[in-house]
């Protein structure tokens, strides 16, 4: 926050364009610190500066710092266009963003079209959260990479766990009505048909995003089509709620989601939820690992009393180090170059930017709900789990691509 | 017989199971100063509505000038030439007197919604909005706000601004109420003025001014006319005398609310 | 004017000197103001911060026509700015993928027209049922609408394009004056055209019988009905005027942003508008505009110092509902009318205390907000103006915050006191 | 059959929460002309105190002392906020509780988090009351029903036996008579305006556990709160009820229907791959408060049981 402030003081009363300076690495992390959505972009905010954080204390990149300077988008893609041309201004060259696709979306655009405007001061996008399939694939750019698996990668991901439980017979898919929703539910769709033909999809329902308040009725139809297993991408409130409803009404399968490790569901959902409640995720911090992943673990979680959840932004900082050491520079077109094809390996196995669409190959875990665990979240006693049989390869995370990447001479 | 310039036949208006007009019939004439006088809750300021628009009629008709405009929309019926006051002074107080008059006279000089004419160029708007001012002795007061006039002042920007849109049946309510005896005068000789050659329908409290001004009187009781005719013969009708006062008595020991 | 009549009443409307002073020539310093401003070589911030203030001093106006000018209180008026973008950003994809034809002639400097007339239609269209009634049943509808176009946004990809919307480049088709529309500065004069045209077209509206007439209908819709006026018509021409600036708006939004999101029609941005015109003062027609660069400035600029910036425009909001409804506007016109009346010199004491009141009132609250926002993110930082080092185990927090808050609150009251005293 | 018993329950048990939530705004707004923007934060309010409170005692004492500060904060606000803006007009008061809902979100923010707290149902009723078609009924329901029932009753009681009640009673109807009557009428104004705000607290308290207490809970249920007093009807209580009733009914079984548009209006060549045509009802279901306001709004703006228009 500190460094957020005494940097936003002299924009604010400057009010000039500075140059990028040597001795510092800018990165300009665009993503809400205020309103509904303000809890998952201080979370995000927090990682990276750890992160940061760690790469100076190591000689930081290149020999220059890292500074993260943040911006508050309040998710609003306009809002957040106004924000990168701050940040532009302060001299930053490297953008971290995560939370909402509609907010990637316009930054993806704005960032391509200030490449082509303004040749030879090119801006990298690091996209740390946003899912949408399309943007590693028929919008895919040179100048994105993306540290998360997107979506469809993710329900191949649960489609592989379904698949490998034979007890598994009927599947319900629930999901919120807009397009991530409704991308999540043709792909459900798709993917059971083609792993597990004998699978019975009994119910593919879309609710509007964040109106309803009682689940309970949606949970009646599910537990009158028996389903075996409910897959959802709910995040927010529409998660808890559905969670909370099923527990209430005693439907005891496993709930598959996207977003129930998100920052205070833990907490909303309690204890009700141990051994039901499924996310897929990059990590878990339960998972067996390196020493140097477990301290890093420590080490966030009491600088910033938070949970350990954004794995995937060390990913990030870690990989960007590296290019940027290969490159010799700290110009971004030559760092992306560098990014292209790297690999890494991390505390849970090896990593790669594929070159092709820039979306990282990672694995990926299915863990559960737990109240056995050495590591809670959220400070409770809760928290994720998994076993040798829930996770799935890298290689086995990967999807076709679509991607005709246009690259610079 | 000429078409009478107002005409209404087996007006009735219920609120619910209250009868408030039980049938009225009236007409006159084209030119005629027609007041109406009773006590009360008569149904006088009700019948002002039924007329003007302000109200649907339960059944009956109200003709103007031989159409029928009952259950009309006022702004209708005020579009075929028909204009009235209010008994509460009922002006634009965030504007001046001359936007105030200019409001009245706008629609009846063909601007009606126009968007695209700039008020402050319209000629022969500020010319009528002038001469409009300057007959009810307004004109150097033109430019206050109208919410800063004098109370009499405001009561006869009330008159100017129904007189402005240039109706040939108006009605006022009241006009002179609650004015001092010199400024009921003065207001008396400006609707005499302002309304000549025209069809006046006055609801009037103060007999000196009822009897001074109208040609015809009707008196109204209990929403029925229990009496139409010229002064003199409204002023010997017994019944008249007998439903007035007695009801100005009970109208004394209820302390006068309206 | 041959008629002397005629004559003396047009003497008493106001001299042709001062309609200038007061109509044509603050247009005329706007129009300079933002022809000067390039010559000063803003930074990106600048003209992004410039250009979305005046899409948002066209949009705040618009919505002025309805509550400050018609008496209308809405809560769903973004929902006209997004339709219009929406219109416009389908347009400027045309424009793009234009194959000959009329698309291909129309230049992306003329989007905002397209704006206007899809923000008309809309009002024409929900208007229609809207305007039937004024006052809160008019809000409740406006808010009904509102959520219900918001959840349609989202159900209705082809027309919202989903979370993602619709993007476009604006730069395509014909230039206009030699406007590439790609760097900021380009697009920052086409903000500058269409802000000066919109300003200066609500200006004008202000000056016609029906921008008359909807005051009339705002103050007292009875009287209008006997002025041969259907109120209800008038509301709703109004409305559709309001409607299509907010589309006006939305255009150049389009144009700005290039990306239009199912988010500009949902119930914040209305609620922002609404924020923005009541901030600047919905008595004055320049109370929009005042109001639209300051909330611009905070929503933008003040995320960057604290996290709390919601909560300080929830306060700024509330004061000014509270203890100065006429807005800002209305403080500085105040300030300024009393040059011209010769109020000036006795006034003055009574702001100044009133200034140093509410300025010391502030500090006190800004410390004890900033203090509780750290507190509650609870992850080692501290408020740390000027070196100090501020936590609520610290008694010197607490004298900060009590000892400013009290003295500032005792002043204002000594201040209003003695004005009461006054007038007694 | 069974679809149609658990939306039955389902519908009535998020009727009568939404009547106690409601319930207090058809007050305020009927005798004040105030339509408090800020009631669905009270409401709010409720749920975290009740937090507080249950966790430092009990859910019990909650029960009864949450509702009570959250009365007294509505008091407070009236007395010191509300009362200043009502010489400026209702839009001052509507645009002042606009205000304050604001500012009551994000001081919740600050001193609870961001995120969820973790307000629980309390042991004593997280069980299954009874088995219903497979499906197990919490007991917790069944409680939210009981309490909701008797506060309609003791609702009722006031209003018809009690003094306090006539009065208000006869301000609901001619708000205007009040002060002929010789009543003290900002003393009324404060009782009913914490009054209010106390009955949404209390359904804060048994409904923030049901559901989820976060940040977010007031401006989810915000508009909602405003369907019901509008569409109930200006002065009624009862139509407050009814609408409640409707509103919890309709959403619950309009979720149990799969059928799309295409499904409906085929006859009309509306396609099921068509965009119109692949809506569901059930994905309608939480817009059909908004739908109903804006029609009843239109074509009867006196509310189903309204005495007046608003």
């Amino acid at each position: 926050m500190k460094l957020m402030k005494s940097a936003a003081l002299a924009a604010a009363f400057g009010f000039v364009a500075m140059g990028a300076s040597a001795e510092t690495l800018k990165i300009g992390f665009i993503d809400p610190l205020s309103g509904p959505f303000g809890p998952s972009g201080d979370a995000a905010m927090k990682h990276w500066m750890y992160a940061a954080e760690q790469v100076n204390k190591a000689g930081g990149i290149n020999g220059a710092e890292v500074e993260i300077i943040a911006y508050d988008n309040k998710v609003n893609p306009k809002e957040s266009l106004i924000q990168f041309q701050k940040a532009i201004d302060r001299g930053v060259r490297i953008i971290a963003q995560g939370n909402g696709s509609s907010v990637a979306s316009a930054l993806i655009d704005a960032v391509d079209k200030h490449n082509k405007r303004n040749p030879g001061d090119e801006v990298i996008y690091l996209n740390f959260a946003a899912v949408d399939p399309s943007f590693t694939n028929d919008r895919c750019s040179f100048y994105h990479f993306r540290f998360d698996s997107h979506a469809e990668m993710k329900m191949n991901a649960v489609t592989d766990w379904i698949a490998a439980r034979p007890e598994i017979k009927k599947v319900y898919v629930i999901g919120q009505d807009y397009s991530f929703g409704q991308a999540n539910a043709k792909a459900a769709d798709a993917m059971i048909k083609a792993k597990r033909p004998d699978i019975e999809i009994v119910g593919n329902e879309l609710h509007p995003m964040g109106k309803v308040k009682d689940f309970t009725p949606y949970i009646q139809k599910i537990m009158q089509a028996e389903a075996d297993a409910v897959i959802t991408g709910n995040w927010g409130a529409d998660m808890v709620l559905l969670i909370k409803a099923a527990i209430a009404s005693g439907h005891e399968v496993p709930y598959l989601t996207f977003y129930g490790g998100s920052l205070g569901a833990a907490t909303a959902i309690g204890k009700d939820g141990v051994g039901q409640l499924y996310q897929i995720s990059e990590v878990n911090t339960n998972l067996e690992t390196t020493p140097e992943q477990n301290a890093l673990i420590d080490g966030y979680e009491a600088a910033y009393h938070d949970s350990y959840y954004y794995h995937r932004v060390f990913n990030a900082m870690t990989m960007l180090d590296e290019a940027a050491e290969k490159a010799g520079t700290n110009n971004v077109v030559e760092i992306a170059k560098q990014l292209e094809g790297a690999t890494l390996d991390t505390g849970y196995g090896t990593i790669t930017m594929r070159a092709e669409d820039h979306q990282i190959l990672q694995p990926l875990f299915m863990s559960v709900f737990s109240d056995n665990v050495t590591r809670g979240v959220e400070g409770l006693p809760l928290g994720w789990t998994s076993g040798d049989a829930d996770r799935i390869e890298a290689d086995a995370t990967a999807m076709p691509t679509s991607c005709k990447m246009e690259r610079p001479e | 017989m000429t078409t009478p310039a107002l005409s209404i036949h087996g007006l009735k208006k219920n609120f619910g199971p209250a009868e408030i007009i039980r049938g009225v019939d009236l007409d006159i004439a084209p030119g005629e100063r027609h007041a109406i006088i009773g006590p009360n809750g008569a149904g006088k300021s009700t019948l002002f509505n039924l007329i003007s628009g302000g109200y649907h009629p339960t059944s009956g008709s109200v003709k103007l000038n031989g159409q029928e405009i009952g259950g009309v929309k006022p702004y209708a019926i005020n579009r075929m030439g028909l204009s009235r006051s209010f008994q509460v002074s009922n002006i634009f107080s965030n504007m001046t007197v001359r936007e105030n008059v200019r409001c009245g006279v706008l629609y009846s000089m063909g601007y009606g919604y126009s968007f695209w004419r700039n008020v402050g160029n319209l000629k022969e708007v500020q010319e009528k909005t002038a001469e409009i001012l300057n007959s009810v002795g307004l004109l150097d007061k033109a430019s206050l706000p109208a919410a800063l006039l004098p109370y009499a002042d405001q009561r006869t920007l009330e008159i100017a601004i129904t007189i402005a849109g240039g109706a040939d049946v108006i009605l006022l309510d009241e006009p002179t109420a609650g004015m001092s005896h010199s400024e009921t005068e003065r207001a008396v000789a400006l609707i005499k003025r302002a309304t000549e050659g025209k069809t006046l329908i006055i609801v009037e409290h103060d007999m000196g001014v009822v009897f001074g001004m109208a040609d015809r009187i009707s008196v109204l009781v209990y929403g029925e006319i229990i009496a139409t005719g010229k002064p003199e013969e409204i002023r010997g009708d017994p019944r008249v005398r007998e439903a007035y006062l007695g009801d100005e008595a009970d109208e004394h020991a209820e302390g006068g609310a309206a | 004017m041959n008629n002397p009549i005629a004559q003396s009443v047009a003497n008493l409307a106001p001299t042709g000197g001062q309609k200038f002073r007061q109509r044509v020539l603050p247009l005329i310093i706007l129009a300079i103001i933002v022809v000067a401003i390039p010559f000063f070589g803003p930074s990106r911030t600048v003209y992004a911060l410039l250009s979305v203030m005046g899409i948002n001093i066209v949009f705040a106006l618009s919505y002025n026509m309805l509550l400050g000018r018609g008496g209308l209180l809405s809560f769903g008026h973004a929902v006209y700015f997004g339709l219009g973008g929406y219109a416009a950003m389908h347009a400027m994809r045309a424009i793009e993928y234009a194959d000959g034809g009329f698309w291909a002639g129309f230049p992306v400097f003329g989007l905002p027209i397209i704006g206007f007339a899809g923000g008309a239609l809309a009002g024409a269209i929900i208007g229609w049922p809207s305007c039937r009634r004024a006052g809160t049943p008019f809000a409740m509808i406006s808010l009904g609408v509102a959520e219900l176009i918001a959840a349609a946004g989202f159900m209705f990809n082809s027309i919202f394009g989903g979370e993602e919307g619709i993007s476009g480049d604006r730069m395509n088709g014909p230039e206009l004056f030699g406007l590439s529309m790609g760097p900021v500065s380009d697009v920052y004069w086409f903000i500058a055209f269409w802000l000066v045209v919109g300003v200066g077209g609500m200006y004008a509206f202000t000056r016609t019988p029906l921008g008359k007439m909807s005051e009339a209908t705002r103050d007292n819709p009875e009287r209008v009905e006997f002025v041969g006026y259907d109120p209800q018509r008038v509301r709703y021409l109004v409305f559709i005027f309001a409607g299509a600036f907010a589309g006006m708006a939305g255009g150049m939004a389009a144009v700005y942003f290039e990306i239009f999101t199912p988010e500009a029609v949902s119930l914040l941005p209305s609620g922002f508008v609404l924020l923005m015109a009541y901030i600047g003062g919905i008595a004055y027609f320049a109370g929009p505009v005042i109001g639209a660069i300051v909330l611009t400035y905070m929503q933008s600029m003040l995320s960057d110092f604290t996290e709390a910036w919601l909560l300080y425009l929830g306060l700024l909001f509330m004061l000014i509902v509270m203890y100065a409804p006429r807005g800002l506007a209305g403080i500085i016109f105040g300030v300024t009318g009393s040059f011209s009346n010769g109020t000036f010199s006795e006034m003055i004491g009574k702001w100044l205390q009133q200034l140093a009141g509410a300025f010391l009132a502030f500090l006190g609250l800004i410390v004890l907000i900033e203090v509780s926002v750290n507190w509650s993110n609870g992850f080692g930082e501290v408020f740390e103006p000027f070196g100090l080092h501020l936590t609520f185990a610290n008694p010197l927090t607490w004298v900060l915050i009590v000892v400013p808050l009290a003295l500032g609150i005792l002043i204002l009251r000594r201040a209003n006191r003695e004005t009461e005293e006054v007038l007694a | 059959m069974e679809t149609i018993i658990f939306s039955l329950l389902n519908g009535v048990i998020y009727g009568l929460l939404l009547f106690m939530l409601s319930s207090g705004l058809t007050l305020i707004f009927s005798m004040m002309g105030v339509l408090n923007f800020a009631h669905a934060s009270f409401y709010m309010l409720g749920a975290y105190f009740a937090y507080t409170i249950s966790g430092v005692s009990s859910f019990w004492l909650a029960l009864i002392f949450a509702p009570i500060l959250v009365g007294l904060i509505g008091a407070a606000v009236e007395k010191w906020g509300l009362r200043t803006v009502h010489a400026n007009g209702h839009v001052a008061e509507l645009l002042f509780t606009f205000g304050l809902a604001y500012i009551i979100d994000e001081i919740v923010k600050i001193v609870y988090g961001r995120n969820a707290v973790d307000y629980r149902v309390p042991e004593l009723l997280d069980f299954p009351l009874f088995e219903l078609f497979g499906a197990q009924y919490p007991a917790y329901r069944i409680f939210i029903l009981f309490i909701s029932v008797g506060m309609l009753i003791a609702l009722w009681f006031i209003l018809n036996r009690t003094r306090a009640g006539l009065i208000i009673q006869a301000a609901l109807t001619h708000p205007h008579m009040v002060g002929s009557l010789g009543h003290n009428v900002p003393r009324i104004f404060m009782t009913v305006f914490g009054a209010g705000c106390a009955l949404a607290g209390l359904a804060g308290v048994i409904g923030g556990n049901y559901l989820v207490t976060d940040p977010a809970m007031a401006v989810q249920m915000g508009p909602i709160v405003f369907v019901v007093v509008v569409v109930g009807g200006l002065g009624s209580l009862a139509g407050a009820f009814l609408a409640a009733m409707i509103l919890g009914l309709l959403q619950t079984f309009a979720v149990a229907i799969d059928a799309t548009f295409a499904d409906i209006f085929g006859f009309l060549g509306l396609s099921q791959t068509s965009e119109v045509g692949s809506i569901t009802i059930a994905s309608l279901a939480p817009m059909l408060p908004f739908l109903m306001l804006v029609i009843v709004l239109m074509i009867r703006p006196r509310g189903l049981l309204g005495d007046r228009e608003l």
